[in-house]
């Protein structure tokens, strides 16, 4: 076989790998949550569609854990490897890309990655794609500014402070704050992305502020069920919740209309999206010189789901179109800012 | 009230002092542990033994085996350090943004900032006569805590990736620096153990505080000393994550506390103090790590990953622990 | 002491001692004052705290923890100590949430489903022991084995899909309210009591007890202590199971992370109540004062209004400073700390 | 009277046969043949002493009587039967219980649950404690022997003298176990004890022969020779005979327990000649108190050895542990040759040349897992290293003297020390201050507790050597009469504080009688 690999420096994929021949690994934190569960499945899905197999990996939320993974997986074959990998947060992205590119295996990463790191300065880190944090925190602050009819006191559960995700959408909250001048941010407290800690954060705040709270804004929907259920152990049924990820529960309290709103992020999708843009190029299918540079950092289309749109997401389904070599990059809403 | 007879004669192991054939294989059943794990590897993936495959499981293990080495002397001294993770994350923090300014500096800053603060747990902990277990266990969230404030809960890049490179390289091209580092650490520290009357007081601190007090050693800065040794270690782990990430941030080392407790335990040192050694916690550590990455690199399934895990290192210790000198296991 | 009357010359040498004490001592009376110090410093401090609704916030928010440590606290008295909790509680959460009526399957057995979570979490807790006393290894590595165990079996279970319950009296247990309280507090109370008259009454609770405080001559007095042990950890098991449960129950969902860092807090409640991590010392309800300490602790913080950034690290500075509290009055100059 | 190597199982009229026989019973440890074909009778409703040095195997062969040592050979026949007995259970089963060396009962249970642990019988139903029951249980044990403690009190909180009770209300419990008469064994049971205890242990002894047979153990011949009816010897693991005790003298048993003429006296008296008083006192203590000693002054002359007396609780082992600044004071002031001694902490003791052998040997006076050489050379490691090195060598000749000078019997220097008799641990634990030739002040808490005679005398003369030459040395004794013998003066505490002062100079001892007077 060509090999296509062998070392950095070489341009990659001149001449391509035989589809056989090529590694899939897919890298999440663990499959014990629905969303990066999802999110291999959909990898999974992606390798059949191509004669394949993905081999899944989980670190368990442990960044050393993820770096060991990947420098164990970069010391074996690395021709004609692909990785789409979820790093743990923005610091475990660098040396990632490091030894994909050194050892010249394909990489796409997702979510976290710092701001001042290139993907174009590489040739192996072929993609970096996330949603707009920013945006989502701002579009379910304003669907809550909008369901507790502009005014009124609201409290925030961050995610994990350290990540990029859960600061971006709480700057997208402040700004949607700023927008809606008569919403107060009574209290902000930190549930580390978690339904169990939401739940206890949120009885608190609950005494704490009790009626004055009108709406409970949730860096992610597991938060906001937590809340959900906090809500209805104080027998408040009057509170709005919105949260991040349209993961099913999420979906199916919107339906209900005990959740205001949420915003999508299609873990099937970006499972498989970020094997196939590594397929594309390991195969030669599609040339690494010619992602153009918008594509090579991208924020990725969302929605904002709302009981009037809510059906249209029940079942996501990845249409096997939007792995096509040709139409990789449909879902983008630009470059990275 | 006095210590009770045993109530079984203490195995018979021997006494005489040319240790047997036995108890030499005692000794050596950390690293037999780990070459019946890689040999199982290598069957499951037979791709899995490659000289590469190796350098980078030892080089992966490096920053674990200088925790899990700092950690063991406390160990030995019969108490036990939960803050290594977080001093160590902390530390990663620190080497950042200290770094533009110290330059070449910041690694002996770093070992000497951390020794302060892990000999600042012991003085608590001998001073105030509160457990190592909670000193250690408010040190850790307090870490946690300055390590978000003052990174802004964020990675901090590294200002310039040179300070740092000499333990990205490897010696003979094939060691890896920083396992190199971890191994000389390991000699250097189980030499001046052994060389001075250092063993001897912490192993007498290990399995009987009150008789090594009234025994006139010095308990109280043999103490402080692990502490000190421990948290420097931190320090020094802190520098090996932080030069194979080129970042600090607040949760790298976060998830580390755990496995090096294992190292330490899997490499048969006992937990009650007193008996063990820190090439058992290098042995350990290579265990743990090849689990950690080994598994699921060969193919186990996430879920079944976590079963083998548990099961595997409870076997392990099961062969390590040497239990004519550890006779209570609690 | 008897005094012969044949040896009335010497028998006046009398021994005086200490009085010999019983039940319990002043040594135990730290961790209750440190728990009223901070309530008082909270409610001084925040309005919000010394509501009637917030007291019963944090008496509902301290049930899971408080059974959680009911199990522990066993362990601990024995010297031992125990890690299993948040795989032990994901197992039995997630067996839980696929035996109630739920919606990933037609299974709808209720109260039974309830039972067979805990018997298999009580399954697992007899892994530990069993580790323990038959391979012979330390209770540490032992149960930190059965948590990673127990993580992977709900793992699989949990297949990717979350299981959501909607047993009706399963949901009730966390919103409907007895007196004020929700009826998941009044499990943890019941709990409570359990695991104190097991701990003054039964032999098992007394062996455990005696374990901590001298092993060998529980043998020495023909007691063979390993099926102690292994129940001791069995019966810790069903706790953490039922545990598991009530998260279950709080959460509707049946998640494989019900018992993240419960390891831990347990632990540390039961140590900052007094219980000491060697054995032989504290129990029960040093251990629930010890609950309540962390809880009241967790939740005045929030109250108070601590930025998320500093709450653990003020929080570990006032644990340490509880136990330091505690201990400093009954220090002596060789005492033993590990 | 005696036959040595020749053993007389006694007669044996057919319908009773011997309450416990041991034939030819072997057990080696590596190194050590701790017994080497025993054999022993133990008769009906008698009271059988069993004598022997330090390491003769006493404790192992009564170990082997209770199941605890599975002998290597050797059989073990109760009331003619021949028996295997596997666990203390199966020696309960067969009557035959025992009261250990080292006080076993558990600290935190109560006197109650100590007694009744393990056969706790109507006292627990179905795994629930009948709390009531058990007390009763328990006082019934208690009665029999006459003690008054509250069965309901916390273990730890009683007196050493009040657990040795509980230990023998415990083991009488056995009665209930068995029709037959049980066999009642006492490892050293008095060693921790007072005069005035040891009286009311021994009418115990004496009421049990009317229903049990007894064995005894202790080093104080005398007492063995007083409540015993016949006394069985024991020499490196053999027997060597025995004799009645009617009518025996403690120097008749020493010589067979020694295998020759051994000095009889066991108390060196004799001072070397001061030719003139020092000065100044080497330690002079002046107004020292703490939580349980108040204003306590002593002074002690370089050479001299000053004993403290007083009961238990009287609060002389914590000024000795003050003095080492192992027990915090509230006032006073320690001079040490002059110069203010800090008490600070037990470095700073040792580095101003205090050494100090606790009474608890076992949790406080030695690391157990450790080797003989390393608790030899633990505080005074400067005698193994040359600057901060350890040299292997020159502490394997250092501490092969000591063995040889405090005949030690330890297989080897490595040998780890609780592998050791009591005796000959408690001389490694002496010699550890012995190794560097630098301490200038011993505190000496029952620095012979548990030894056998040649042991304590080897100890006496050691102590008396360290003396002449210029140790200053305080001595809590094990009974008054060691107190007397050895002190040159001797300091009675009671309730704290130092109350008399009395001279003993060698030929012009007090009495017992003198002192305890003063000890009220
Ligand atoms: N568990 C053991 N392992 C190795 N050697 C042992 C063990 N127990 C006893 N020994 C050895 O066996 C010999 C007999 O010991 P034993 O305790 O029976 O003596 P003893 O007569 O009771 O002495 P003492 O009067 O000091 O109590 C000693 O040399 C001792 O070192
Ligand atoms: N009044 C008291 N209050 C509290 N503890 C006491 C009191 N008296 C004695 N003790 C404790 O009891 C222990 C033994 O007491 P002490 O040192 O007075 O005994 P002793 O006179 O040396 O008796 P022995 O003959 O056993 O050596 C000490 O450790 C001390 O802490
Ligand atoms: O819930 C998600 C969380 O698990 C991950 O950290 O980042 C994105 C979030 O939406
Ligand atoms: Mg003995
Ligand atoms: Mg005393």
């Amino acid at each position: 076989t060509e090999t296509a690999a062998g070392g950095g420096g070489e341009t990659a994929a001149a001449e391509g790998c035989d589809p056989a021949d090529v590694t899939l690994v897919g890298q999440v934190r663990n499959e014990s949550n629905p969303y990066e569960a999802s999110w291999l499945d959909g990898g999974d899905a992606f390798a059949e569609q191509v004669g394949l197999t993905q081999e899944r990996l989980t670190y368990d939320g442990d960044s050393t854990r993820q770096q060991e993974q990947i420098s164990q997986l970069l010391a074996g074959d690395t021709d004609c490897l692909v990785m789409n990998i979820l790093p743990n947060g923005d610091s475990d992205t660098p040396p990632i890309v490091e030894g994909a590119e050194a050892a010249g295996a394909y990489l796409v990463t997702q979510w976290n990655k710092p701001a001042d790191l290139n993907v174009t300065d590489y040739d192996y880190w072929l993609s970096h794609l996330t949603y707009n944090g920013v945006e989502s925190g701002k579009q379910i602050g304003d669907a809550l500014s909008e369901a507790i009819g502009g005014s009124g006191g609201i409290v925030a559960l961050q995610g994990i402070l350290d990540t990029g995700a859960a600061k971006d959408r709480f700057a997208g909250l402040e700004e949607s704050l700023a927008a809606n001048p008569d919403v107060e941010l009574l209290d902000d407290q930190t549930a580390n992305f978690s339904r169990a800690e939401a739940l206890e954060v949120t009885k608190t705040l609950l005494t704490k502020h009790g009626d004055d709270v009108k709406g409970i804004w949730a860096a992610n929907d597991d938060m906001a069920l937590g809340a959900l259920e906090a809500l209805q152990q104080a027998g408040r049924d009057d509170v709005a919740v919105v949260g991040i990820d349209a993961v099913p529960d999420a979906l199916t309290a919107i339906e209900d209309g005990t959740m205001t709103a949420t915003v999508s992020s299609d873990g099937p999708w970006q499972g498989g999206i970020g094997l196939a843009i590594g397929y594309c190029v390991a195969t030669g299918e599609l040339a690494a010189e010619d992602i153009a540079d918008e594509d090579r950092a991208w924020y990725a289309e969302q929605f904002l789901i709302e009981q009037d749109n809510v059906a249209d997401f029940v079942s996501p389904e990845t249409d096997e179109a939007d792995f096509a070599c040709d139409n990789l990059f449909s879902r983008s809403q630009g470059a990275m800012s | 009230m006095s210590t009770p007879v045993l109530a079984q004669p203490a195995p018979d192991a021997p006494v005489v002092h040319r240790p047997t054939v036995g108890q030499r294989l005692t000794s050596f059943m950390p690293v037999i542990a780990l070459v019946v794990l890689l040999a199982a590897l290598t069957i499951a993936d037979p791709g899995f033994l490659t000289l590469s495959s190796l350098t980078a499981a030892v080089r992966t293990a490096a920053p674990l085996i200088v925790l899990a080495a700092g950690a063991t002397v406390v160990v030995l001294c019969g108490g036990i350090d939960l803050s290594i993770a977080a001093l160590c994350s902390l530390a990663t923090v620190f080497f950042a943004l200290w770094l533009p300014d110290l330059g070449g500096a910041t690694t002996l800053a770093i070992i000497a900032a951390t020794g302060a603060i892990g000999a600042l747990q012991g003085v608590v902990h001998v001073l105030l006569r509160i457990p190592s277990f909670i000193v250690t266990l408010g040190g850790m969230s307090i870490f946690a805590a300055i390590a978000l404030v003052i990174s802004d809960a964020g990675p901090i890049p590294l200002a310039d990736r040179d300070s740092t490179k000499w333990l990205t390289l490897y010696v003979a091209g094939v060691l890896p620096m920083a396992f190199v580092v971890a191994l000389v650490l390991v000699a250097v520290v189980s030499l001046v153990l052994k060389l001075t009357p250092l063993e001897s007081w912490v192993r007498a601190t290990g399995y009987s505080e009150s008789a090594a007090r009234l025994g006139g050693a010095p308990v109280d800065l043999v103490k402080i000393g692990a502490f000190t040794l421990s948290g420097a270690c931190a320090g020094l782990a802190a520098v090996m994550l932080v030069s194979r990430n080129f970042s600090g941030s607040p949760t790298m080392a976060d998830n580390l506390l755990l496995p090096a407790v294992a190292a330490i335990v899997v490499g048969g040192t006992a937990i009650t103090g007193g008996h063990g050694s820190l090439w058992r916690s290098l042995a350990g550590a290579l265990v743990v790590t090849l689990l950690r990455v080994g598994l699921p690199i060969v193919g186990v399934p996430s879920a079944y990953e976590q079963i083998l895990y548990g099961a595997i290192i409870v076997a392990a210790v099961a062969l390590t622990l040497d239990r004519s000198k550890v006779l209570i296991i609690k | 002491m008897t005094t012969s009357p044949a040896e009335a010359d010497t028998d006046v040498v009398h021994a005086q001692r200490p009085r010999p004490r019983r039940g319990v001592s002043l040594m135990d009376a730290g961790p209750p004052i440190a728990l009223v110090v901070l309530f008082g410093v909270f409610a001084a401090m925040s309005p919000g705290f010394r509501t009637f609704s917030n007291v019963q916030n944090v008496l509902d928010a301290a049930a899971v923890l408080a059974v959680v440590t009911c199990g522990i606290s066993f362990v601990l008295m024995m010297g031992s100590i125990d890690l299993s909790a948040p795989g032990i509680m994901g197992a039995s959460a997630i067996t839980v949430a696929l035996l109630v009526a739920n919606n990933r399957n037609d299974n709808d057995l209720g109260l039974v489903g309830v039972l067979v979570a805990v018997l298999v979490a009580a399954a697992l807790g007899c892994l530990s022991g069993l580790a323990l006393v038959v391979l012979k290894v330390p209770s540490f590595m032992a149960t930190l084995g059965v948590s990673a165990v127990g993580l992977g079996v709900a793992t699989l279970m949990f297949a990717g899909v979350q299981p959501n319950i909607s047993d009706a009296m399963l949901e009730g247990w966390a919103v409907e309210r007895f007196l004020g309280l929700a009826r998941l507090t009044w499990i943890a109370l019941a709990c409570v009591i359990a695991a104190w008259l097991v701990q003054r009454y039964t032999r098992l609770g007394r062996y455990a007890f005696a374990i901590g405080g001298a092993e060998e001559v529980l043998a020495l007095s023909g007691v063979r202590v390993a099926p102690y042990k292994v129940a001791v950890f069995t019966m810790a098991g069903a706790f953490y199971g039922l545990a598991g449960v009530m998260v279950t129950s709080q959460l509707s969902a049946g998640l494989v992370q019900a018992g993240r860092g419960y390891d831990f807090s347990a632990i540390t409640a039961a140590v900052v109540g007094g219980t000491l991590l060697i054995g032989g010392r504290g129990g029960i309800l040093q251990s629930t004062v010890g609950v309540l300490l962390v809880t009241v602790l967790t939740n005045g913080l929030v109250q108070v209004g601590v930025s998320p950034y500093w709450q653990g690290g003020v929080q570990g500075l006032i644990v340490v400073a509880a136990v330091a509290a505690a201990v400093i009055p009954q220090r002596r100059r060789n005492q033993v700390t590990k | 009277m005696t036959t040595d190597l020749q053993i007389d199982p006694g007669p044996r009229a057919p319908g009773s046969p011997a309450a416990l026989e041991v034939r030819g019973l072997v057990k080696h440890y590596p190194g050590v043949k701790a017994l080497d074909g025993v054999d022993l009778v133990v008769r009906q409703h008698e009271v059988l002493g069993l004598a022997g040095e330090n390491g003769a195997g006493k404790s192992t062969l009564l170990k082997a009587l209770v199941g605890l040592v599975r002998p290597d050979a050797g059989e073990i026949w109760v009331r003619g039967e021949k028996v295997k007995l596997r666990s203390i259970m199966d020696a309960a089963d067969h009557g035959i219980g025992m009261v250990f060396q080292e006080q076993s009962l558990v600290p935190n249970l109560t006197a109650a649950e100590n007694i009744v642990l393990g056969s706790e019988g109507p006292g627990v139903r179905r795994g629930v404690y009948r709390w009531r029951t058990m007390r009763k249980l328990a006082q019934e044990q208690l009665d029999k022997i006459g003690s008054h403690i509250d069965p309901l009190a916390r273990t730890d909180t009683l007196s050493f003298a009040d657990r040795q009770m509980v230990e023998i209300a415990k083991v009488l419990r056995i009665e209930e176990r068995t029709s037959h008469p049980p066999v009642i064994i006492l490892d050293e049971p008095t060693s921790v004890l007072e005069s005035k205890e040891i009286d009311t242990l021994f009418t115990q002894v004496r009421r049990l022969r009317e229903f049990a047979s007894v064995v005894f153990v202790s080093h104080r011949l005398d007492e063995v020779l007083d409540v015993c009816d016949r006394v069985a010897v024991l020499r490196g693991g053999q027997s060597v005979g025995e004799v009645p005790a009617e009518g025996a003298a403690p120097a008749e048993l020493h010589r067979m327990m020694i295998g020759s003429t051994g000095a009889d006296d066991h108390y060196h008296d004799g001072a070397a000649e001061r030719s003139d008083e020092p000065r100044r006192p080497r330690l002079e203590v002046r107004g020292l108190s703490g939580k349980t000693f108040r204003d306590v002054d002593l002074d002690v002359h370089a050479g001299e050895i000053v004993g403290i007396v007083g009961v238990h609780g009287s609060g002389r082992e914590d000024v000795c542990r003050a003095l080492f600044g192992a027990e915090p004071t509230t006032a006073g002031e320690v001079v040490l040759d002059g110069k203010k001694l800090e008490l600070s902490g037990t470095r700073a003791a040792c580095a101003a040349g205090v050494g100090y052998v606790p009474a608890e040997r076992k949790t406080e006076g030695m690391v157990g897992p450790m080797s003989v050489a390393d608790n030899m050379t633990l505080t005074k490691q400067q005698a193994r290293c040359s600057g901060p090195v350890v040299r292997p060598r020159k502490q394997a000749s250092l501490v092969d003297g000591w063995i040889e000078r405090l005949s030690i019997r330890t297989p080897h220097r490595g040998t780890a020390i609780q592998r050791l008799s009591g005796g000959n641990q408690q001389k490694v634990v002496l010699a550890r201050w012995l190794v560097a030739g630098d301490v200038r002040l011993l505190l000496l808490d029952h620095p012979t507790r548990g030894l056998d005679i040649g042991a304590r005398s080897e100890v006496y003369r050691l102590m008396r050597e360290l003396a002449n030459s210029g140790v200053a040395t305080v001595l809590l004794a094990d009974s008054l009469e060691e107190a007397i013998g050895m002190s040159d003066r001797i300091i009675v505490m009671s309730d704290g504080r130092a109350t008399k002062e009395v001279a003993a100079p060698a030929g012009g001892k007090p009495t017992p009688l003198d002192l305890v007077k003063e000890m009220v």
